[in-house]
């Protein structure tokens, strides 16, 4: 068998021998990815592990565990952790570098070394983040939103959080720039935009969100660093300031921030509906440009995160109105996802039930946060569990799903093993059952007016975090049974093909799985749509040493 | 790491060939990638000056009458360093383009030249407010101080602003100290001058922050606008 | 950019031309408040600085016939312009309950100017 | 006076119930939009299943203008509803009634307590109340909120400079506006129930953020008038009873047992059963296990004293008043306790007497659908629906 990127690599300075170091200074896309996935794995477990110790906090009235002060670094912790850390760079630092390459037919990302630089970046803001629990007074308390005054006055290590998540963000915006290059330049000759897959237009859409919303974000908490040590004035009402004037800018930033989460996820869930679907997509250019328009339409909707801070009405009614908006390119991908379904030969693979379980969970996680953009009612449900629960249904049964789905889809891809169907669907149906108990009792509590980053609350409650805390035990016995099927699948599974799916887009289309070093042994020209299927069988077939067209 | 570019071909079906773009060398995408990354800087100094006409709209009076207490002789004065010094960057880029290697060299040293008088008018003008008791924690803006919140916003923002608008002077010099070391190395070269177009785009980008940054603080004030404090 | 086609004589000309116009919008910057607009300098000013941006952007740094750039700068100011409409324009501009707010009381020394409508800002 | 939710409910301020006709209004049309994906999902997932499709009866349909014109179309207008409702109950809320119509209260709200201010009464005196929640008896004590029935109250709410951003929320008056530090902020209510009502701190405010509660108590206005108008620091005495139902609640009753329904969930419903109250009392008090329910048996001590007394005669009372045989023919359509059925027909509760026999003379024309006239009823049987109406708010 010839060599795979697992035997042999490039790397930024000089020619190391051992293996750790080849795995420290490589530049390969595929090796950048897989230790993002690994770091970020790891850190996402510590935020597990918070989350699941708030929930033992929550299973009676009173104080269990911890007191009111850890709890509230617990749930900044943890928020800090699986939104900075985990998630917004999650899926395109791991899908993104892995396979967007591979589908334009690409040898590289366009700046490969800086690919290495930024992913170090991440790391050192990682470093930082977490050095921040052992040095001063301990882990930020704010919250992961960061609201001045709040975080101007109290005495544990903000800074260090602040610090942390503009490096991250610095990270982010550099992976963003990286492949907005890398889509405009290396294209395989004869893929236009609209021959692109709609994984790619994802990543295409998610890196302008990267590029033009971070610095936003970036400036805002430079500017309460400096609020803090230099008292410029502008967050410090004692000076004039006006704290909901940080909420704007940080709004600015974290509301495209829930897309640049949620448009690479709707990606996966494009390649793997009409993969196992055997059937061309439907409305391929209304999911490109849809994810285009939530894009746009996502930089000017910011507000609906402040209907009670004390904005004025006008501004009030005009963000609910644009909100709206969001949810029908949401709503037409979805609808072209169940016509792709209609007439096709539905194969319900593993990767397959969790995109079908997404479109349930996201749903419920779409439609309440419709409920919440209604000013009206949004008066009476900001900040409870009905928004929490909200964006656990967006987050963890949307993107995190699908995540998980695309680990099942390209497992075969990365590690050249197949994992156990049966095992792999047990663990989806866990995890399906146990997402359900723990968040859905959340609404109810959110309605009934259980307010979040509650440490103690009011007796009423009690029956719903209960149920909570049992979904939360169902969902991490699945998750950690879901990992180790993963282990075992690629220690010890059988060999894959390059292509078990039956898929058609090109990261199928290589000589070997996993794939080798420089990907396809040459650049293919693409004339013809990314999901070209023919009576169940992909129409395109290539021959893998020339890569020219056989079909 | 060698990567020299080996020029590829895709093939289609009927045989015709496609020259493939590798990442290797790609002077375009260096280009590309550094205007985006200068899109980034526009998104920052935005948030900045959304800032600034945030308060500019609860205080108008106040944002004038701290405007006018600027010193628009040295601040009128940087501008035009500043300009020239755009100019000089840029002749220093044709010159490199053209293959003068040595002019291009002159003209990255004069721009260096400006940018260090740039700071020192600066450190003037800050050392000016400083002895008229604005300085961040200083005096009038302490939240004791009777300063109108409006000015005290206003000079907050100011140093802020030209504070980090200073940083990238600094920085800018640190990249082409960097340059002239890669010219010298042979490593930028009238065939292979990305580096320098990018800094040289980065120095313009940096003068064109200043050109907002002035006319807002400086000049806004500068009409019959009634004396400062 | 093509090294060989270049011009060093006209292009050289250019800069010096731009140089030219920045130095003189640059005077005009500084003539204005007593000469023209008087009642709008804000406005003025920055109708300056626009178009000393717009010659700094186009020429010197060489913008102009950049078919693929210049939407994507295009892009990223209008959504500049967006955030300070909203913000400035809708949220600010009606501030609410500003005359019991802290943050927006006159101080003495500047009574008399009105804090809450921003309609008769920069004169 | 333990602290609890008290009465989340229609019913207590003006504006709650349109709230909730906005929620169950948008929870329905999304259930219907929820169904359209995931029904032909379920649908063709079994249907075209992989070993009942033949490769060559794949479809390959990719486009379809009329279809995907029509799911676009149909949810922005579905969307423009949403916004409709949504903008006008904010509109409500943030239309502020006149101040010369209302009561003007300060609210200050700091780390981590609330503190209340009223204007000047007739003899110049300033009622300054409010104080911390007392974490070890689970009370507010008598720190409260004190206003009149059905009057106008305007909240003038800030923060101390140097404190941080709170928010006033009052779960059962569906309303909470942030409180700002340099910022003045208001919001105002007007409540027509006599009871108490919880104020919760919404917005995460540091160590104690979750025992930021306080209290509004609604009274009737001649109580209200006269301790405004006395000089004494005193808040006022009395008895604000809680009503049954946020008693069982409380007590973690409606855990095991269905109330509004016939469900077995642990224990039987409380709703089919009639017992008197002394045997109510008696099954509290000392538990019970005779009637054989599988999942346990109904534990000892589960409430005690005032509350234990208040609970057995709400159960016993079948947890509502006797239903007028005229409300039959409402109930079809504002459900058995006129609460309204989610969202198909608005909530009763808050009707007075003549508002419903305006509404019998001349029907509605509501957005989903008719209310009829009832030309021919009498005015003892409006009395009767109203006492009805009023009994079930609770
Ligand atoms: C991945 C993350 C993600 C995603 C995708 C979304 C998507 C949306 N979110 Fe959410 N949201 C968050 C993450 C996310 N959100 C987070 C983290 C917070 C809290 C932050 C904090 O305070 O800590 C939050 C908070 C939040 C609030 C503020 C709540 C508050 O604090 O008071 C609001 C209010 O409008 C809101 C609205 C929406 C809307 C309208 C969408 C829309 O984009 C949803 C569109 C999707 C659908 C509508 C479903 C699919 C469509 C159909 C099934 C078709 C048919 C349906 C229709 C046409 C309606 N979100
Ligand atoms: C990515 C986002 C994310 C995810 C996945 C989760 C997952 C979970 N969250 Fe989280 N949560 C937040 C983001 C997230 N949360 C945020 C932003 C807040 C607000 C914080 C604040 O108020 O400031 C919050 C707040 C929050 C609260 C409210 C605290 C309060 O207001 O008082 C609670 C309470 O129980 C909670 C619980 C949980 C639980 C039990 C899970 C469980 O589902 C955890 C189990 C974890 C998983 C199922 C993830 C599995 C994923 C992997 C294993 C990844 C694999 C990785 C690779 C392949 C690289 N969360
Ligand atoms: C742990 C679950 C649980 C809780 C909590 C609980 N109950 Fe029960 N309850 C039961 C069960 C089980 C029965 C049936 C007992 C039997 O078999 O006789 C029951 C029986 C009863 C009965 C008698 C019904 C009958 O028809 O004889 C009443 C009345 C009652 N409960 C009221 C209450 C009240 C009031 C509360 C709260 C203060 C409460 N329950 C809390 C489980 C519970
Ligand atoms: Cu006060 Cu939370
Ligand atoms: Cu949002």
């Amino acid at each position: 068998m010839s060599k795979t990127y697992f035997d042999e690599t490039h790397c930024a300075i000089g020619h190391p021998k051992s293996t750790f170091m080849q795995w420290m200074l490589t530049v390969d896309h595929k090796r950048i990815g897989i230790m993002y996935a690994a770091v970020m794995f790891t850190f996402f477990f510590v935020a597990v592990f918070t989350a699941l110790a708030m929930r033992i906090e929550l299973f009676s009235p009173g104080g269990q565990i911890m007191d009111g002060d850890t709890f509230n670094q617990a749930f900044t912790l943890h928020g800090v952790i699986m939104i900075f850390l985990f998630i917004i760079p999650g899926i395109p630092a791991i899908f993104g570098n892995i396979v967007m390459p591979l589908m334009i037919g690409a040898k590289d990302v366009s700046f490969p070394r800086l690919n290495w630089a930024t992913f170090w970046l991440y790391i050192l803001g990682c470093i930082i983040a977490l050095s921040s629990l052992f040095i001063g007074e301990g882990v930020a308390d704010t919250g992961w939103t960061f609201y001045a005054p709040y975080s101007m006055n109290t005495d544990t290590n903000v800074i260090m959080a602040l610090v942390a998540a503009f490096v991250l963000g610095f990270a982010s915006i550099l992976t963003g720039l990286n492949f907005l290059v890398t889509i405009h330049r290396l294209r395989a000759p004869g893929m236009t935009f609209f021959k692109m897959p709609l994984f790619v237009w994802g990543i295409y859409a998610t890196a302008w969100i990267q590029l033009l919303a971070t610095p936003v974000v970036g400036i805002t908490l430079i500017l309460a660093i400096l609020e803090k040590y230099f008292g410029i004035g502008i967050f410090d009402p004692a000076k004039g300031g006006d704290p909901v004037l940080f909420q704007h800018l940080f709004w600015i930033y974290s509301h495209p921030a829930v897309y640049l989460m949620i448009l690479p996820a709707f990606g996966i869930m494009s390649e793997i509906i009409p993969t196992f679907s055997r059937k061309e997509i439907f409305g391929y250019r209304t999911i490109a440009l849809s994810s285009a328009s939530i894009a746009g339409i996502g930089y000017l909707v910011w507000g609906h995160h402040l209907y009670t801070s004390g904005m004025s009405d006008t501004a009030k009614t005009v963000f609910s109105f644009l909100t709206f908006f969001v949810a029908i390119p949401t709503g037409v991908k979805f609808y072209d996802w169940i016509a792709t379904m209609y007439q096709g030969k539905i194969v319900l693979s593993t990767p397959m039930i969790w995109a079908l379980g997404t479109i349930i969970t996201f749903a419920i996680g779409g439609i309440t946060g419709i409920t919440i953009t209604m000013i009206g009612l949004d008066i009476h449900l900001q900040d409870t569990y009905y928004t929490v629960a909200h964006f656990h249904y967006a987050i963890l049964g949307g993107v995190v799903f699908l995540m998980f789905a695309g680990m099942h889809y390209w497992f075969p891809l990365i590690t050249g093993k197949l994992y156990n169907e049966t095992q792999a669907k047990i663990a989806f149906y866990l995890q399906f059952v146990g997402f359900n108990l723990l968040w859905f009792p959340m609404f109810i509590a959110g309605y009934y007016g259980m307010p979040r980053r509650y440490f103690d609350y009011l007796p009423e409650f009690q029956i719903y975090h209960q149920i909570s805390f049992f979904g939360a035990i169902i969902f991490i016995t699945g998750l950690i049974y879901m990992f180790v099927v993963f282990y075992k699948g690629w220690t010890k599974g059988e060999a894959s093909t390059p292509n078990p799916w039956n898929a058609t887009t090109l990261e199928w289309h290589l000589p070997t799985s996993p794939p080798p070093l420089e990907n396809h042994s040459k650049v293919p020209y693409v004339d013809f749509e990314p999901y070209e299927y023919k009576n169940g069988e992909p129409v395109v077939k290539f021959d893998y040493e020339t890569m020219r067209r056989i079909d | 790491m060698s990567h020299e570019y080996v020029p590829e071909i895709a093939t289609d079906r009927e045989g015709n060939e496609y020259e493939v773009q590798g990442w290797q060398g790609d002077f375009y995408a260096g280009k590309l990638g550094f205007w985006l990354f200068m899109l980034t800087e526009v998104m920052m100094f935005g948030a900045m000056f959304l800032a600034l006409a945030y308060y500019n709209t609860l205080h108008p009076q106040d944002f004038l009458d701290a405007s006018a207490s600027l010193n628009r002789v040295l601040g009128g004065t940087n501008t035009v360093i500043l300009l020239i010094s755009a100019l000089t960057m840029g002749l220093g880029f044709l010159k490199m383009r053209t293959g003068d290697v040595k002019g291009a060299k002159l003209m990255i040293w004069a721009t260096i030249l400006l940018a260090i008088i740039f700071l020192v008018i600066k450190g003037f003008e800050w050392r000016a407010e400083y002895n008229h008791g604005i300085f961040l924690l200083h005096d009038q803006l302490l939240p004791e101080s009777s300063l109108p919140f409006g000015q005290k916003l206003f000079f907050g923002l100011y140093f802020t602003m030209t504070g980090l608008h200073g940083v990238h002077i600094i920085i800018g010099i640190g990249l082409m100290l960097w340059l002239l070391q890669r010219i010298n190395a042979d490593k930028v070269t009238p065939e292979h001058h990305i580096f320098h177009l990018n800094i040289a785009l980065y120095w313009d980008i940096v003068h064109l922050i200043w050109v907002f940054v002035f006319p807002y603080y400086y000049m806004i004030g500068a009409g019959g606008a009634t004396g400062g404090h | 950019m093509d090294t060989k086609t270049i011009n060093y004589q006209e292009e050289r000309k250019v800069y010096y031309k731009v140089l030219v116009a920045l130095l003189i919008l640059t005077a005009i910057t500084f003539i204005q408040p007593h000469l023209f607009m008087t009642g709008s300098t804000f406005l003025a000013q920055m109708l300056i600085a626009v178009v000393k941006a717009y010659l700094i952007v186009m020429y010197y740094m060489h913008l102009k016939g950049e078919k693929l750039i210049i939407p994507m700068v295009w892009f990223a100011m209008s959504l500049v312009t967006v955030f300070f409409i909203i913000v400035i324009g809708i949220d600010v501009a009606n501030f609410q309950f500003g005359a019991e707010s802290h943050i927006t009381a006159a101080a003495e020394h500047s009574a008399g100017a009105v804090h809450t409508t921003p309609a008769s800002t920069h004169h | 006076m333990s602290n609890t939710l008290e009465g989340f409910n229609a019913g207590a301020s003006t504006l709650s119930a349109d709230v909730d006709f906005a929620f169950w209004l948008h929870i329905w049309l999304s259930l219907g939009l929820f169904l359209s994906v995931v029904g032909p999902m379920f649908y063709f997932a079994w249907k075209y299943r992989a070993d009942k499709v033949k490769n060559e009866d794949i479809g390959t349909v990719t486009h379809h203008t009329g279809l995907e014109i029509t799911w676009t179309v149909i949810p922005v207008i579905i969307m423009m509803v949403f916004f409709y409702y949504g903008n006008t109950t904010m509109q409500m809320f943030r239309t502020m009634p006149a101040e010369s119509q209302s009561i003007v209260v300060n609210v200050e709200g700091s780390k981590w307590k609330w503190k209340y201010e009223y204007p000047a009464n007739a003899s110049g005196h300033v009622h300054k109340i409010g104080g911390v929640y007392d974490r070890d008896k689970k009370t507010m004590g008598l720190a409260a909120l004190y206003v009149p029935v059905n009057t106008n109250i305007i909240l003038k709410m800030t923060a101390p400079v140097d404190d941080v951003i709170h928010s006033y929320y009052v779960p059962a008056f569906r309303m909470k506006e942030d409180v700002v530090p340099g910022r003045t902020t208001q919001q105002w209510f007007n409540s027509s129930k006599v009871g108490q009502f919880d104020v919760e701190c919404a917005e995460y405010c540091g160590t104690d953020h979750s025992y930021m509660y306080s209290k509004i108590v609604v009274m009737e206005k001649a109580d209200y008038e006269k301790w405004f108008e006395s000089t004494s620091g005193d808040t006022p005495k009395g008895d604000f009873a809680k009503d049954g139902k946020s008693l069982l609640r409380q007590h973690g009753c409606k855990s095991c047992h269905a109330i509004d329904t016939d469900k077995v969930l642990v224990g039987p419903s409380l709703k089919t059963r009639r017992l008197t109250k002394e045997q109510v009392l008696d099954v509290i008090e000392n538990g019970q296990d005779k009637l054989g329910y599988a999942m346990g048996a109904m534990p000892a001590d589960m409430a005690k004293g005032a509350d234990a007394e208040e609970i057995a005669t709400y159960v016993a009372s079948g947890m509502k008043g006797t239903k007028p045989a005229s409300f039959a023919a409402c109930s079809s359509c504002h459900g058995e306790d006129g609460k309204g059925m989610n969202g198909m027909s608005p909530s009763l509760i808050s009707y007075d007497k003549t508002l419903i026999s305006n509404v019998f003379k001349h029907g509605k024309q509501g957005l989903i659908g008719t209310m009829p006239k009832y030309l021919d009823i009498s005015d003892e049987e409006v009395a009767a629906i109203v006492k009805y109406l009023n009994k079930t708010n609770d």
